[in-house]
């Protein structure tokens, strides 16, 4: 609560930004249409014609604002007009794909730090795993999904399945990276401290690695979650865009209303601060109860 | 039975055929259970049916066979579109006003399997497309007209049914427009027609459901035309990202029932002829290199259209 | 069978390791992935996989040799232009950022916030609106990296700048050093493992988001365009061309950011047994 | 029981530091610490002050409150007649922790310039001064080595070296020599005897060592725990110049003797 | 010049630690260290040995080597017959770091624990002996709080609890009482030798106090600097009783003094 006032005066910067950039980068529009028009343009009609186009190339905030208020109230959740319906057809994908590449990550970061042959066999491919665009992926995968029906022998649309794996393919390497610096990270003392026990690897990893990484593991959880939630956008496009703030956005793009564009990637990036801040709670309770939030 | 038909594009009027079939029933009524799965950018349909996720698609003719040459088998068994949709539209303050001032312009072109017909008419005029002087520079253009309006091109690829009544709408007078319709320059090829993959057809069983879908699908095309604005409704009613509009699609199911006028659903060998000659025609690079064979066939259209 | 070439070239990795262990960080990911290699031939024969939906190694090598000029025009349109560019300004504007942040109090509780949901705009929806405002080429790419890259080496470097512990900041309080020299002296250097931390996931990034944004509007130019005009031609073993040159960039550019995070961070416990 | 320091008779310097009824309570997860209770201490410019109590009793805490590192929950404390915080704006203090703190990714001499460089010291003073204080503390021919490279004592005197090479005001010592030999801890001592002899410099300085303590102060101050209070002070009657062997006179085993006291009555009121 | 120890009149147990020939060099970035050169010796079971010599004369070093840390480079050091790794595995080790190095995500009595846990002691046995040790080293009370939030000293008593928490045959001591002010370092000592005849365990210690060291040891190792050599084997005539006041008796003063000229000999070698 107390950075209401930072946020707020930052907020407030931003909007005015915003606004003149609104006038700025529109004002072309308005200047071709009133010479198409035979028209002059005054100030006046500068200044209202750029804040109310109905295809600007930057939408004023109002403009935004009023259309995702409009997408998150003024439909039932359950319509498919509503941006809390599609926020959370593409939650659910970005939640499964983070749980499934924090998972995949983490235990590739334990191979990867227990052994050498592991690291040195798996890491280079875990970085080449990136480059790939998923638009190569996408046919493979979609196709698997349909034809295995693996979703349909579970019980969730093949779709889903889809997204949730592009989603974890775009998430579980910040966890990766993080992790095994993370795991890293205890220094010499206290690893030898352990050894003197004749402590097990496990033990060491449970009693050692794992608390000292989690300063590591948060950062990189809150890029992996904010990465998966890419995935999954990005995942509703090559899988058939049917319903989701992807597919919206898709569709607004194709039928020329930068509005709903707008809307929908502020539903989106909503969604991801919401997700961020989520994982920052988690994190500060979890450093708390281990006594590592000073 | 059930038909699993990949579309070219996302649910829009482009497809109301297949939707109205569905809705109002004519699929059930043949006793057919069709699932129609929405396409997108990075949707290759004919990469689909291959993987064994389609039994059926949609494909523009000059895609599908260079996919047949490629090697994948498709076969056209409907072209329920008797003439094509694809122009350049120009704005007229560039100086654009006949196909001999591309030259040195800029110009916006769908790739992604898309682009066939626009090559082959370049090749025809003599144009190089690879930005050398005295040639037209060439753009990937996204998924919408804002190149056009915001003059990073000179002209744009645009579908009269979609794209150009998006670029009206924007505001921009007709007038001040200039449009080349690939019909009017002699180079038009097939669009969106219905295929499979070749050795299915030899399953008796699959051919008979193919019957049935085609002749079900066509009933569906013609009610569409007749009721183009209750058509257009049920295409809004199907999509399911809840952000097209009621105007819009109607306008499209306008300018669509009048490609789809002049067809049964049978292919006219004529229009196949016309397609493959305007490919082959393509000067150093063209789409396919050799007459292709089998590429289409009566065997279904016959039999549900008796 | 299968197992026992798993067995021996894991047994062969572990004696690399020991008795040569810089030749292994090249011939256990070789080995690695020549395994791969082979197994994916053999199983796209065995399987008769349609080359449409994923073709065998044997072809994609076809397609590079039958395609080198392609490829390098390609690789300078994307690699080189789009991404390295925008990495560099992404990651730098995103340090700038981090220490800004870092400095003023005020602006690490009201522009972190709104810096992480403006960071959080998926790159579909960045991708037309950067094409929008920097046109076709590789600038509007440019542009779309330096957006995906910044959220990562923010939120890295802000972590990174807060890591020094107790003692050593109480120095510098003691040496009444000023804010830009407890920065230069110990705020950035401790930074450095988180930040490279950053820089790694970014580094791929990077390459994917320049890729991806191509597929918004390009000249006819580009990996990314190239890999969804041949998927939509089909053209398959070219798209995995494309791959190909991507991974080794990528591979290239990741084993860059990590030579120098193994010079920069030497002290570090993580790299010290290096 | 807290008591004011008196001026050393003869004295006639204004007071380097002046606590006034400073208390200090850190809040914990399971509640407040009281580490520093109605603490008042007047320490004078040049004074050499020994701090000695037992573990926890609040020895660091103090010497952190006058270097502005810790701030008096209630009390006042000034600096040569400033705030802590100002004093530290003006680089009074060469601090040295009770663990050496370097840093790692600077090899030891660039540890030891590092606060020469900040205080804007040309480059060849800077070098000539790590030279000197790397050459003081015998850890010649260590210099290009990383911290982690070096034995515990070794990173200690490294610390050391730190704190001496620039010239503060005010040197405050936390346990320094803790962890070195007696042959060497002896050296250092005379070293450090000498210099605040040279400069003038105050020096608070945490031990446990009861003889170092009494070898080094003009004045000593004894702990006790929990809550952190002064229960004596003594001002030390030995000369200004104190060769090794005046450990053996009775003044000074006098002096021990009454530290030592002070001391059990604190371990007592545990 | 390397001294074998001859083993102590009188004892004939076998011997619980071994060294022949041992050298250890570690690699830096200028150049090799040499840590240990030649060194044997010979500790027996039951054995209180101290180790005492100039800092960075390879104390610490040493004491890693048996305790399987850092491998010797040349020459073999045997735990009760076995490789020290095979010691290790045999949790044959209590180890006390010259820095406390606490889990600083674990309470006192977590860390205190942590070691207990990992031997598989049940959660009462655990809690038992906690709060034991906690009791012996005088944090009664503090087992809820974290390490940051106690002193330097406190914080190394917590890591001598802790390495007294379970009973290894093997105690090895790196300067545990470095931080410790005389009063509780005077108990702690008494404890330790209570603690040492009660159990027999075999303990190595380092410690830079002469009188530490003869007051605690059946036999004291001198070490030189640089390459670290032993220079001196001394046998202690003490009893196996000790009250703290044996330590003005002359057979003390003697051994002590034997001690300080063989450290004194060490540092002119520098
Ligand atoms: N990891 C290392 N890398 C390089 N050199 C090292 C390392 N550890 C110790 N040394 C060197 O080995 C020598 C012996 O160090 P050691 O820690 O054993 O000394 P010590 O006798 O314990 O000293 P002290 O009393 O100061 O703790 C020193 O010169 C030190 O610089
Ligand atoms: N950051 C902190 N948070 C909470 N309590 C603290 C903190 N720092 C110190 N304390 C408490 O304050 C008291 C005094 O600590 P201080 O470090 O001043 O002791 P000290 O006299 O220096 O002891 P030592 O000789 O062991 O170093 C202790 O009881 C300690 O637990
Ligand atoms: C990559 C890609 N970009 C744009 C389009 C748009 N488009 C091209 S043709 C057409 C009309 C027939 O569906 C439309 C809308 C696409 N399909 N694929
Ligand atoms: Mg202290
Ligand atoms: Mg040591």
């Amino acid at each position: 609560m107390r950075n209401a006032g930072p946020v707020l005066a930052v907020l407030g910067l931003i909007l005015a930004l915003w606004y003149a950039g609104a006038v700025w980068l529109n004002a072309a529009w308005t200047y071709d249409q009133a010479s198409r028009n035979g028209t002059e343009v005054t100030m006046a009609l500068l200044l209202s014609d750029t804040m109310a186009q109905e295809r600007p190339v930057l939408p004023p905030p109002h403009q935004v604002a009023g259309e995702l208020w409009k997408g998150l109230t003024a439909w039932a959740p359950s319509s498919k007009k509503s941006l809390v319906y599609h926020g959370l057809v593409t939650l659910t994908a970005t939640f499964w794909g983070f749980v499934f590449g924090t998972v995949l990550g983490c235990l590739m970061a334990v191979g990867i730090v227990r052994s050498r042959v592991i690291e040195l066999g798996l890491m280079p491919w875990a970085v080449i795993s990136q480059t790939i665009p998923v638009v190569a992926l996408a046919p493979m995968i979609v196709v698997l999904s349909n034809t295995l029906g693996f979703g349909e022998r579970i019980g969730v649309e093949n779709q889903l399945v889809s997204k949730t794996i592009i989603a974890a393919y775009l998430s579980y390497f910040p966890v990766l990276v993080g992790m095994v610096k993370g795991l890293r990270a205890p220094d010499q003392m206290q690893l030898d401290l352990l050894k003197t026990y004749g402590a097990s690897e496990i033990q060491t990893f449970r009693l050692l690695r794992l608390p000292s990484s989690m300063p590591y593991l948060f950062a990189s959880l809150k890029v992996g979650i904010a990465a998966s939630l890419v995935g999954a956008i990005v995942g509703e496009l090559p899988t058939g865009a049917i319903e989701g703030l992807g597919a919206r956005m898709l569709i607004g793009s194709q039928f020329g209303s930068p509005i709903i564009v707008w809307a929908a990637l502020f539903a989106a990036a909503i969604l991801a601060g919401v997700l961020v801040v989520v994982m920052a709670g988690v994190e500060r309770l979890v450093l708390k109860k281990m006594g590592m939030a000073q | 039975e059930t038909v699993k038909l990949q579309l070219k594009w996302v649910t829009q009027a482009q497809f109301a055929g297949y939707y109205v079939a569905e809705a109002k029933g004519y699929y059930k009524e043949e006793g057919l259970e069709v699932e129609i799965l929405p396409g997108g950018p990075d949707i290759a349909p004919a990469q689909v049916i291959a993987g064994g996720g389609a039994d059926v698609i949609i494909d523009w003719m000059p895609s599908a066979l260079a996919a047949r040459e490629k090697g994948l088998p498709l076969v056209n068994i409907a072209q329920p579109f008797k003439s094509s949709g694809l122009m350049l539209t120009c704005l007229k303050e560039t100086g654009v006003a006949s196909p001999a001032d591309f030259a040195d312009k800029t110009l916006g072109v769908w790739f992604f399997g898309n682009e066939y017909p626009f090559l082959s008419w370049m090749s025809q005029l003599g144009l190089k497309t690879d930005g050398s002087p005295g040639g037209v520079t060439v753009l990937k253009q996204g998924f919408n007209v804002d190149p056009l309006l915001q003059k990073q091109a000179a002209c744009i690829s645009t579908m009269t049914y979609n794209e150009y009544g998006q670029v009206l709408d924007a505001g921009i007078k007709a007038e001040d427009l200039v449009t080349f319709k690939y019909e009017e320059q002699g180079v038009a090829t097939l669009e969106d027609g219905l295929y499979v993959l070749e050795d299915n057809l030899k399953d008796p069983a699959f051919e008979e459901k193919m019957v049935k879908f085609v002749r079900a699908s066509m009933k569906g095309w013609k009610d569409a035309e007749a009721n183009p604005d209750e058509a257009a409704m049920i295409v809004l009613e199907a999509d399911q990202t809840g952000a097209q509009t009621e105007a819009h699609q109607k306008f499209m199911m306008g300018e669509v029932a009048k490609l789809t006028a002049g067809s049964n659903g049978a292919l006219d060998e004529a229009d196949y002829k016309r397609t493959v000659a305007t490919l082959m025609a393509g000067g150093s690079d063209p789409v396919i290199t050799k007459e292709p064979e089998g590429a289409w066939t009566h065997q279904i259209t016959d039999k549900a259209l008796q | 069978m299968l197992a026992a070439a798993v067995l021996f070239a894991w047994d062969l990795s572990r004696l690399a390791i020991r008795r040569a262990p810089r030749l292994a960080q090249v011939l256990v990911p070789v080995l690695g992935g020549l395994f791969a290699l082979g197994l994916w031939e053999v199983l796209t024969r065995a399987f008769e996989v349609p080359e449409v939906i994923l073709p065998a190694p044997s072809a994609i090598w076809g397609a590079i040799l039958a395609n080198l000029d392609l490829l390098r025009d390609d690789f300078i349109q994307t690699v080189l232009k789009g991404a390295v560019t925008g990495y560099v300004m992404g990651a730098a504007a995103a340090v700038l950022v981090a220490v800004l942040v870092d400095r003023v109090p005020f602006l690490r509780r009201g522009l972190l916030p709104v810096g992480n949901f403006v960071s959080a705009l998926p790159i579909v929806g960045i991708a037309p609106i950067m094409v929008m405002w920097f046109g076709f080429d590789w600038q509007s790419k440019a542009a779309v990296v330096v957006v995906m890259v910044f959220f990562p080496v923010l939120v890295n470097m802000v972590a990174g700048l807060a890591a020094a512990d107790r003692m050593q900041r109480d120095l510098m309080e003691t040496w009444g050093a000023t804010p830009t020299q407890r920065l230069r002296y110990l705020s950035l250097p401790a930074a450095m493992p988180f930040l490279f931390n950053g820089l790694k996931i970014a580094a791929t990034l990077a390459l994917i988001g320049a890729i991806v944004a191509e597929n918004f509007g390009s000249p006819t130019l580009g990996m990314g365009f190239r890999i969804s005009t041949a998927v939509g031609q089909l053209a398959l073993p070219l798209v995995w061309a494309e791959i190909a040159v991507a991974a080794l960039a990528g591979s290239v550019f990741y084993g860059l950011v990590s030579a120098a995070e193994r010079r920069v961070t030497f002290w570090h416990p993580s790299q010290r047994g290096k | 029981m807290s008591q004011t320091a008196k001026p050393a008779p003869g004295q006639q310097t204004a007071p380097a530091i002046e606590a006034r009824g400073v208390n200090l309570v850190f809040q914990t997860n399971d509640g407040p610490v009281q580490a520093l209770k109605d603490v008042n201490l007047t320490i004078n410019q040049g004074d050499f002050v020994s701090f000695i109590g037992p573990s926890g009793c609040g020895k660091t805490t103090f010497l952190r409150a006058i270097a502005a590192l810790e701030h008096p929950t209630s009390g006042t404390l000034t600096v040569n007649g400033m705030t802590p915080d100002e004093a530290r704006r003006k680089r009074a203090y060469g601090y040295v922790f009770q663990a050496a703190g370097l840093y790692p990714w600077r090899t030891i001499a660039k540890n030891i310039s590092l606060p020469l460089e900040i205080m804007g010291f040309s480059k060849d003073e800077q070098e000539e001064r790590t030279q000197r204080v790397l050459d003081l503390v015998d850890l010649k021919g260590f210099g290009q080595k990383f911290p982690w490279q070096l034995s515990g004592g070794m990173q200690q005197r490294a610390s050391i070296a730190r704190a001496l090479a620039f010239d503060a005001d005010i040197l405050l010592m936390d346990e320094p020599f803790g962890a070195l030999d007696e042959i060497v801890r002896d050296r250092l001592n005379e070293e450090l005897l000498n210099l605040w002899a040279r400069t003038g410099k105050t020096i608070g300085f945490v031990t446990h060592s009861i003889p170092e303590a009494v070898y080094l102060s003009t004045k000593i101050v004894v702990m006790s725990p929990r809550p952190g209070r002064i229960t004596d002070v003594i001002d030390s009657p030995l000369p200004k110049h104190r060769p090794l062997d005046i450990r053996d006179t009775p003044e000074f085993i006098e002096i021990a003797h009454r530290v030592r006291e002070g001391l059990r009555a604190g371990h007592a009121h545990d």
